[in-house]
């Protein structure tokens, strides 16, 4: 029992510190949005550093909770890419709650509730535990989605959100129930061995089919991926970074452990399912984000775009493929925040900020700003030497070597076109100087910036010297199985 | 009369499941949503039946009281708060959406039904070890009791989590927002 | 005896009409019911497989199910008092202010 | 020096971060901004210059010497067994040899005249567009050094997407004129179409060897040509299709004309000079891959030697002076792939060599041209002048003998090299297609003919005769400042004395410019086969013939008291083939004609499709907003043109169609989903039967 708490102490820790910043919101009768903030802050950094302790105490291969919970490397590189993700969308929030006069204490609870949820989707090996991580994560998302009460679309995200998560999670449990009945378990150790030692009847497959349904649409990849656009554009944009970012990673982190990990007998069939998926994913993203002007929904299908990328590697699976997914996942993190950071700083006008126009010529009001979401584009589209040029190289190495060289061809294909509409935005940012009738500006938001600076210098770091992040994604992902 | 005896399961189940389907399509066919809600009932309360004749008494409980006794009153609860039956009916968009949402229902039902068909055959082990505990026989709730608190320990604790979370969201969502400030 | 096939296919029966319900109901009220159809429906797989199988790892699963099912219906609920404050409605479809 | 090649491209980065992030936002003064912007390519040429004779005197001129600046992509996969890519290290390492140094050399050079020159060209400008022009260029620099020094693919391929990025830039620069942006947005999508091959060789490269180094590569293929002759093809060619977008080659040729948008001194530096060079560059970098493969040796011969000729017919109708200039650098660029494709990498290379010199020159001379005429490029508005503006004029005379080829002006060197090594590949049946060889060399004769016309066109409209324009123009009509001048001068220079570097017509001895080459991009050799003395000296004759013969024609006819009258009556005899060559053979016209309307017809078609089975759910409002976009969208495309245009149409009309299904409310949504969960559902049972 005890080494059990020392594996979970790191959820422990933060579940009960969010109940702290929970009440201590509630105590604060005039809103202390830097105390709240900080207090987020620290304790995401003392979870991490928990665990970091706990890490070194247990045994990565060791099952705890009665064989449903491990603290192997693959869930600890999660777990440490959700905190970092957690403490910078909680400082993107700060400036942004500030200025929009709505009280932190839920919000920022909620946040670490949520990754809370990541956290134990990432640790989970057996189909319970992921499940109830999986719902603890996306309802605190479905609320913060709706957190901005009374913006129309902040409603509308969270109202769209709902009914379609829940769709998808009933169709996800009904695959569930179908797979717990053709094997009779949801360990998945054992639902791969049973799996191995059996050709799995037509329910199986049909349960494998569903389960699939609800994981592509937690990555928002097509067809799954309607609610994206819409959800992306309502919710608060520091929502909307958490959004791109930490529950996808979830959803990745959950698709290797059960795709690559339990279900891999079944390869098979879900490789064809998840291929076809991830290169009209692909397709779909970079396509309609073509003719979008407003940024938000032009970031919203460039994430859908980047679900399809990382898939390839879920496809092309092996350790190479589980490596690059989880490398493009921290990759992706530092950009999407990054991008999702300069959004804020200018939408801070109340109206402007979200359409391609108000870019105009920022490099000249603001070169150092512009520079760094100028990074960002690169580096979503793929450039050399940022760090998605980097990131794409390994996912789709790993394809090519797996031979998946058609779904390589789509994809680099896919991320060319998508250069355009990345630099759509740099070439307004750039080349035009604006029409001078009361130029887009940068509101002052000292954290956000600092959340940005950082991003940008992540992504060069990353892309120019990525040896360090991709050591730690082997060592990570490559030292003991899925299971 | 015998004939009544040794059918006697079956012929509970097929009203069960006649109840249950009659609610689930009153849920959809029903215009005003209180109609729905009470035909909704009549769902939980019949797959509470099944759960009974399934040799999970626990869970039948769990359903009655949950869901007829919980989210029921939950579900009237809002419809009266948001009087929605004084909403005026619009011009429905989704009207159109009826054929081919249905033609769709059609066809999944369809290939999950090929799916499930050839695993469904399977009649039910002795049942003992849905009330056994430790070794030892007890009753079904003992039983879902002690492997809830002892394997399932970890979802258990989530879940928890999980309520906290829908109470905060519940309260979110739900006070009325004064101006600017958004004070509880 | 009732064999699991049978509740396998009403089972089936409840999922497809949770299905249809959320494309063709306006109401957000009777589309969160829909929701709750579906879980129903998971719940008798899991609760038949259980028996089928003797093992009573479904029932617990079901329970976690039929809780979560009560919290998301509790955010599904504050979602639409706050929708009637703000739009006066609790129609899904009036619900479109961003497309494309 | 040669041990810190990495200061080389460091310069002009530094030169556009100060630029770009510190004098654009303060508004500096064009002097600092010019000191700045000098300072780094300057130095830039400095230190390759440094680095060019320490590599020469300390290892000697035929050995290759890398600096690994640092481990870029570390061994990423070491502790798998997945094939080739558990070694797969990519070092950012800088790589200094023959043919980099050549590359080096001009780069720097021609790079920091075009610099000087720009100071006078661009001081027009206010301060802050100034200062951006600056911080491009420079970044432009940094972008092709880090092309030409690069290591191994990857790291060249840094450079690569850094140079279209620049060239994007900097032809949109004038961007308040419409036409400009869509000429950069043109240029940008067919070099995404290049790059995509580039990428797609990166990737089969790792794959097949494992490495993505240059030196490695070659080990590699030299062990064991047998093993890898069967991947060689389709790398090649994918290489190439990279070349032919950078490179403007057919059929990706439609952007290069286009760019002239841009600034001249930016046509002169990218679009001439140095970025489009790039591809044939790249072919003779991986000369040791594309030896293997005749097929692909043969593909690049053709399409060079097409696009050469095929260029140049275009050039012979043009009256914007740039536009002449531009068809004439896809023709040349097609002279040097055509040589590559022959085997001769090296007189490829030494094409690039003078044509550097000769090209920047005419460009600088036509931008100097045009800063007299106040903007006009139209060469029926000019005539005349020779008097006005003297220094351009004998510049630009000079460098168009060299275009011309005449001996022994740079050009007649370069080109009479290419045309004898095709020739020879032709006489000595190289890889058995030597019938193809001699057509080739037979086009490449003809172009060089046109190009003698063209150019003397070219130049006896705009210099000789009297002032066509208006009398507000006449009277602005002066010779450029000496910022502008000294470059032409030095440039004009260049192209007198670059040619003798490779006498190759005189004696392997004197082809000093091949010998340097020999050891990394050595000719193919054709067994058992010579041209004798007697036949090359024919061929001389015959190239200087066709030049002069070319010269004489375009004298005849726009020289003289009779000028223009002679063309007119030709036109009159001919109509339809002087307005179809004027008009570019009707290229965009035939792709909107047929694709453009087609795809025009089947939007609509799918339309109507889409109105009754989707659509019946979408309010008719919404629709005709929709629908009135994208025929708007439609519209733009009859006015801009080309193949380019139609892509981009495709994409904006897919992209609009893919939008639909976003229709804003979530029933729609979920049943989206639901076809989801059927077709996953059957697909999972059908792939599982």
């Amino acid at each position: 029992m005890r080494a059990d708490l020392i594996a979970l102490l790191p959820e422990l820790m933060l579940a009960t510190l969010a109940m702290a910043v929970l009440l201590a919101g509630l105590a604060s009768g005039k809103a202390r949005h830097g105390l709240l903030g900080a207090g987020a802050v620290l304790a995401l950094a003392a979870t991490g550093v928990t665990l970091w302790l706990a890490a070194g105490a247990t045994d990565p291969g060791a099952h705890f909770f009665s064989g449903m919970f491990v603290l192997d490397h693959f869930a600890i590189f999660f777990k440490a890419l959700f905190l970092l993700t957690a403490a910078l969308v909680v400082l993107l929030s700060h400036d942004y709650l500030k200025r929009n006069d709505y009280r932190p204490g839920e919000y920022l609870a909620l946040v670490m509730f949520a990754t809370v949820g990541m956290m134990t989707m990432a640790s989970g090996v057996n189909l319970a535990v992921i499940y109830v991580g999986l719902e603890l994560m996306a309802l605190s998302t479905y609320i913060l989605a709706g957190y901005f009460r009374r913006e129309v679309k902040s409603h509308e995200a969270a109202a769209k959100y709902f009914v379609l998560g829940a769709m998808s999670s009933g169709i996800l449990l009904y695959g569930l129930s179908l797979i717990y009945g053709a094997t009779g378990t949801l360990d998945l150790a054992t639902l791969a061995r049973v799996l191995a030692s059996a050709k799995p009847g037509p329910s199986a497959l049909v349960g494998v089919a569903l389960l699939a349904c609800g994981f592509l649409f937690k990555v928002a990849a097509v067809p799954f991926h309607v609610w994206t656009p819409d959800v992306y554009e309502g919710a608060p944009t520091p929502i909307t970074a958490f959004m791109s970012v930490g529950p996808k990673a979830a959803a990745f982190a959950m698709f290797l452990r059960v795709f690559i990990g339990g279900l891999a007998p079944l390869a098979a069939s879900w490789i064809w399912l998840v291929g076809v998926a991830a290169a009209l994913t692909m397709i779909w993203g970079n396509v309609a984000a073509l003719t979008q002007d407003n940024v938000k929904r032009m970031l919203a299908y460039s994430s859908i775009a980047h679900a399809g990328y990382a898939l390839v590697g879920l496809v092309a699976g092996g350790p190479a493929g589980v490596n690059s997914v989880l490398f493009y996942m921290l990759v992706y993190t530092v950009t999407n925040i990054g991008a999702f950071g300069f959004v804020i700083l200018l939408e801070s006008r109340g109206y402007a900020g979200e359409t391609v126009a108000d870019y105009a010529g920022l490099a000249r009001r603001h070169p150092a700003a512009a520079f760094g979401m100028l990074l960002f584009m690169l580096s979503l589209g793929g450039i050399p030497p940022t760090a998605g040029f980097m990131g794409k190289l390994y996912l789709f190495a790993a394809a090519v070597n797996a031979g998946y060289v058609w779904l390589v061809v789509v994809a680099v294909l896919m991320s060319a076109v998508s250069l355009y509409y990345y630099l759509r935005i740099v070439l307004q940012m750039y080349l035009r100087e604006g029409d001078g009738a009361e130029p887009a500006t940068l509101v002052a938001a000292p954290w956000t910036e600092r959340v940005i600076w950082a991003c940008g210098v992540a992504v060069l770091v990353i892309g120019l010297l990525p040896a360090p992040f991709l050591a730690a994604a082997r060592a990570m992902a490559g030292a003991v199985g899925l299971l | 009369m015998t004939w009544f005896l040794v059918h006697f399961a079956e012929i509970v189940f097929y009203s069960l499941a006649a109840v249950a389907l009659a609610g689930a399509v009153g849920v959809i066919a029903f215009r005003s949503p209180v109609h729905a809600a009470l035909s909704l009932l009549g769902t939980f309360l019949a797959v509470a039946g099944v759960f009974v004749l399934m040799q999970a008494e626990f869970l039948a409980a769990v359903q009655v009281l949950v869901y007829a006794g919980g989210v029921m009153v939950l579900f009237l609860f809002v419809i009266m708060l948001v009087k929605a039956r004084d909403i005026p009916d619009e011009p429905q968009y989704v009207r159109r959406l009826v054929p081919a949402a249905v033609g769709l229902g059609a066809l999944l039902a369809a290939l999950v039904g090929v799916g499930i068909w050839a695993a469904s055959g399977g009649l039910p082990a002795d049942g003992a070890a849905l009330r056994m505990v430790a070794g030892a026989p007890l009753g079904n709730t003992e039983a879902v009791g002690w492997s809830l608190y002892r394997d399932y320990l970890l979802p258990f604790e989530v879940v928890s989590i999980v309520l906290l979370v829908a109470m905060i969201g519940a309260i979110v969502m739900g006070r009325k927002e004064s101006g600017r400030g958004g004070a509880a | 005896m009732i064999s699991t096939a049978h509740v396998l296919v009403l089972s089936l029966a409840l999922f497809t009409l949770g299905v249809v319900g959320m494309a063709v109901r306006r109401n957000f009220i009777t589309v969160l019911m829909c929701v709750e159809l579906i879980l129903n429906a998971a719940n008798l797989n899991f609760i038949a497989f259980s028996r089928q199988l003797g093992d009573l790892t479904g029932q617990v699963f079901a329970v976690f199910v039929i809780t979560i099912a009560a919290a998301e219906a509790a955010i599904g609920l504050g979602i639409i008092v706050a929708l009637v404050r703000l739009k006066q409605t609790v129609n899904l479809d009036q619900v479109n202010v961003m497309e494309g | 020096m040669k041990d810190l090649l990495w200061l080389i491209p460091l310069f002009p980065l530094l030169g556009a971060a100060v630029n770009g992030l510190v004098g654009n936002r303060r508004g500096w003064s064009r002097r600092t901004t010019s000191a700045v912007a000098l300072t780094g390519s300057g130095l830039a040429l400095a230190a390759a210059l440094a680095a060019i004779a320490d590599w020469a005197a300390s290892v000697g001129t035929a050995a290759v010497h890398v600096n690994r600046v640092f481990t870029w992509i570390p061994a990423g996969f070491g502790h798998t067994t997945d094939g080739l890519l558990a070694n797969l290290t990519i070092d950012f390492a800088l790589r200094i040899d023959a043919l980099s140094a050549v590359m080096l050399f001009f780069v720097t050079f021609v790079g920091f005249l075009i610099h000087v020159y720009s100071v006078g060209y661009m001081h027009g400008e206010g301060e802050r567009p100034y200062a951006r022009y600056f911080a491009y260029l420079n970044l432009f620099m940094f972008a092709m050094l880090t092309l030409v020094l690069g290591a191994n693919l990857a790291v060249m391929f840094v450079g690569w997407e850094g140079v279209g990025l620049c060239s994007y830039l900097l032809i949109g620069f004038f961007f308040e004129k419409d036409w400009c942006a869509s000429a950069g947005k043109k240029a940008f999508i067919v070099n995404r179409i290049g790059d995509f091959g580039f990428l797609l060789a990166i990737f089969w490269t790792v794959k097949v060897f494992g490495t993505v180094d240059f030196a490695a590569l070659q080990a590699a293929i030299e062990s064991d040509p047998a093993r890898f002759a069967a991947a060689a093809t389709p790398i090649a060619l994918l290489l190439f299709v990279g070349a032919v977008g950078k490179s403007a080659q057919l059929p990706l040729y439609v952007w290069l004309p286009d760019a002239m948008a841009g600034p001249t001194p930016v046509s002169a530096l990218i679009h001439a000079a140095t970025m489009v060079t790039a591809g044939v560059y790249m072919v003779a970098r991986t000369n040791f891959i594309f030896r293997l493969s005749p097929t692909a040796m043969l593909v690049v011969a053709v399409v060079g030697g097409l696009t050469a000729v095929f260029a140049a017919t275009i050039g012979l109708a043009q009256n914007d002076i740039k536009k002449v200039l531009a068809y004439s650098t896809v023709s040349q660029l097609g002279y040097m792939f055509l040589a590559a494709g022959a085997g001769a990498f090296s007189a490829g290379m030494f094409h690039v060599f003078t044509h550097a010199f000769f090209k920047a020159c005419l460009f600088l001379g036509a931008g100097s041209v045009i800063h007299a005429c106040s903007g006009n490029q139209d060469m029926r508005t000019m005539g005349g002048l020779k008097k006005h503006m003297p220094t351009t004029y004998w510049t630009f005379l000079v460098a168009t003998l060299a275009l011309a080829g005449v001996p022994p002006l740079a050009g007649f060197f370069s080109k009479d090299e290419i045309l004898a090594k095709v020739f020879a590949a032709g006489s000595g049946d190289l890889y058995g297609f030597g019938t193809v060889y001699l057509l080739l060399w037979a086009l490449g004769l003809a172009g060089a003919f046109m190009t003698a016309f063209y150019m003397f066109r070219l130049v006896h409209t705009t210099f000789h005769g009297e002032f066509r324009g208006t009398h507000e123009q006449a009277h602005h009509l002066h010779e450029s400042p000496k910022s502008m001048t000294v470059p032409l001068q030095i440039l004009a220079a260049g192209s007198i004395a670059a040619g003798f570097l490779g006498m190759g017509m005189f004696g392997p001895k004197l082809n000093w410019f091949e010998g340097l080459l020999h050891p990394v991009a050595a000719p193919v050799e054709i067994e058992g086969h010579h041209v004798g003395v007697g036949v090359e000296w024919l061929l001389i004759a015959l190239s200087v013939g066709v030049a002069l013969s070319g010269i004489w024609l375009a004298t005849r006819w726009y020289f003289g008291p009779e000028a223009f009258a002679r063309p007119q009556r030709f036109a009159e005899r001919f109509p339809g083939l002087v307005t179809t060559v004027a008009n570019k053979y009707y290229v965009d016209e035939a792709y909107d004609a047929t694709v453009v309307a087609g795809t025009m017809k089947l939007a609509r078609g799918s339309w109507e499709f889409d109105a009754r089975v989707v659509d019946g759910a979408v309010n008719g409002a919404r629709h005709l907003t929709v629908a009135t976009s994208f025929f708007s969208g439609l519209f733009d495309l009859n006015v801009v043109d080309g193949l380019v245009n139609l892509v981009a149409a495709a994409y904006g009309w897919a992209s609009r169609g893919l939008r639909r299904v976003q229709w804003g409310v979530a029933q729609g949504y979920a049943l989206v989903m639901t076809v989801g969960f059927v077709l996953m559902v059957a697909a999972a049972l059908w792939l599982g039967r």
